[in-house]
């Protein structure tokens, strides 16, 4: 079954996609690393970034694995570089 | 907010920061303490100047990973009373601040350790990101290490 | 005085202390971290109401303990850029600042040590002495304990 | 051999005596204990404070124990109660 979320893009990948936000359609049970992989494919540049980043699922932190996400209609994803705040 | 009245003040802004306005916030009666941590702009990296740097955060979410630090804080130090995290956002000049931290409580070591915990768990949790811009070459995505 | 322009800054004063006044004394455009320690007057002891503090010091040893804090501290923290130590004396308000130390760094782990060293030693070293004058009864000299 | 030394009180030493400061002959091998004798016997008042407090000596701390000062004239000395500042 497929979902339509939305991705926020932050620093370093808003630079490299160019986006700010986009609406996506991807399957609901998808994996972190599955979900990056086709983003990385959508948007090539986002390469360099690669091991280097973590996602935010409903504004929570979540990890790169195999684990599926359990996504929902509406739900905001992010994408997030290192962190350099403070 | 804590149960007993004690402030969790919490603001993203693009505003300048103001040093006495945060601890003007945090002080009251009942405290003998008030710890202030102030992170401003370096003008070097690695030899090169820097001019600025530019803040970006992922607002909503960054609100509530410093609502989350409070109430750890509370839970850490209960005798904490105000806690007020001021974080700049946009472009911020060398020598201005981009991060105050202002907590109180009646007894100095509460709000000493208080204070390293919510600069420390902030730098590590709290999704915002900043971008140094030189006086020449390409402006760079930081990465907060410590 | 540090060897290297480092500022060591040192006040005895009947006047009012500001915090913003500290921050600034000790910002640096090679400096991350400003590090701040207020000391207020808290309005009650054991249940009675403080209205207000008397500050007196033995003002020459005063001093130069607290230079002596100052060159301790730059020998434990050499990163660290300047220190401005400011107490009061005479009549302070509930709510007045009494003591207020700032120290910058160019990482704020130093300037965040360095800080908890010099109020935790200023309490100890520094001959300084408060007394309490309560809403009613006698007035009384407090002891440091912490 | 007597010295002149000033002695300056502060803080509920200075209450107990009634005086800032003043300016005493004592012995220059006096002792600290001695020396705070000598001064319980100026202002018996100042006995409530026994125990408390040391001295200063041409400003450095000096507690009270058997060992001579080596005073010389015109030293500064100070009673230092227990200390409250911050």
């Amino acid at each position: 079954m497929n979902t339509e979320v939305s991705v926020l893009y932050f620093a370093k990948s808003a630079e490299l996609t160019g986006l700010k936000a986009e609406i996506i359609t991807v399957p609901s049970n998808i994996s972190s690393v599955q979900l990056w992989q086709d983003l990385e494919n959508r948007h090539p540049r986002l390469s360099v970034l690669r091991g280097k980043v973590v996602l935010a699922v409903r504004q929570e932190f979540v990890s790169l694995c195999e684990q599926p996400l359990s996504l929902r209609d509406g739900d905001e994803l992010a994408i997030i570089p290192p962190l350099s705040g403070g | 907010m804590a149960a007993d009245g004690g402030r969790d003040l919490i603001t993203l802004t693009t505003d300048k920061l103001f040093a006495d306005r945060v601890s003007e916030s945090v002080t009251c009666p009942s405290c003998g303490a008030v710890s202030l941590f102030i992170g401003t702009t370096r003008d070097n990296f690695e030899g090169k100047k820097v001019v600025r740097l530019e803040y970006e955060a992922y607002a909503p979410m960054a609100e509530s990973k410093l609502k989350k630090i409070c109430s750890h804080i509370r839970t850490k130090w209960p005798s904490v009373r105000h806690i007020n995290i001021q974080h700049r956002l946009g472009l911020v000049s060398v020598t201005e601040a981009s991060v105050i931290i202002g907590i109180s409580s009646p007894h100095r070591s509460d709000s000493l350790e208080a204070l390293k915990y919510c600069i420390d768990t902030l730098k590590a949790t709290v999704p915002i990101w900043k971008k140094e811009i030189y006086e020449s070459g390409e402006p760079c995505w930081k990465e907060n290490k410590e």
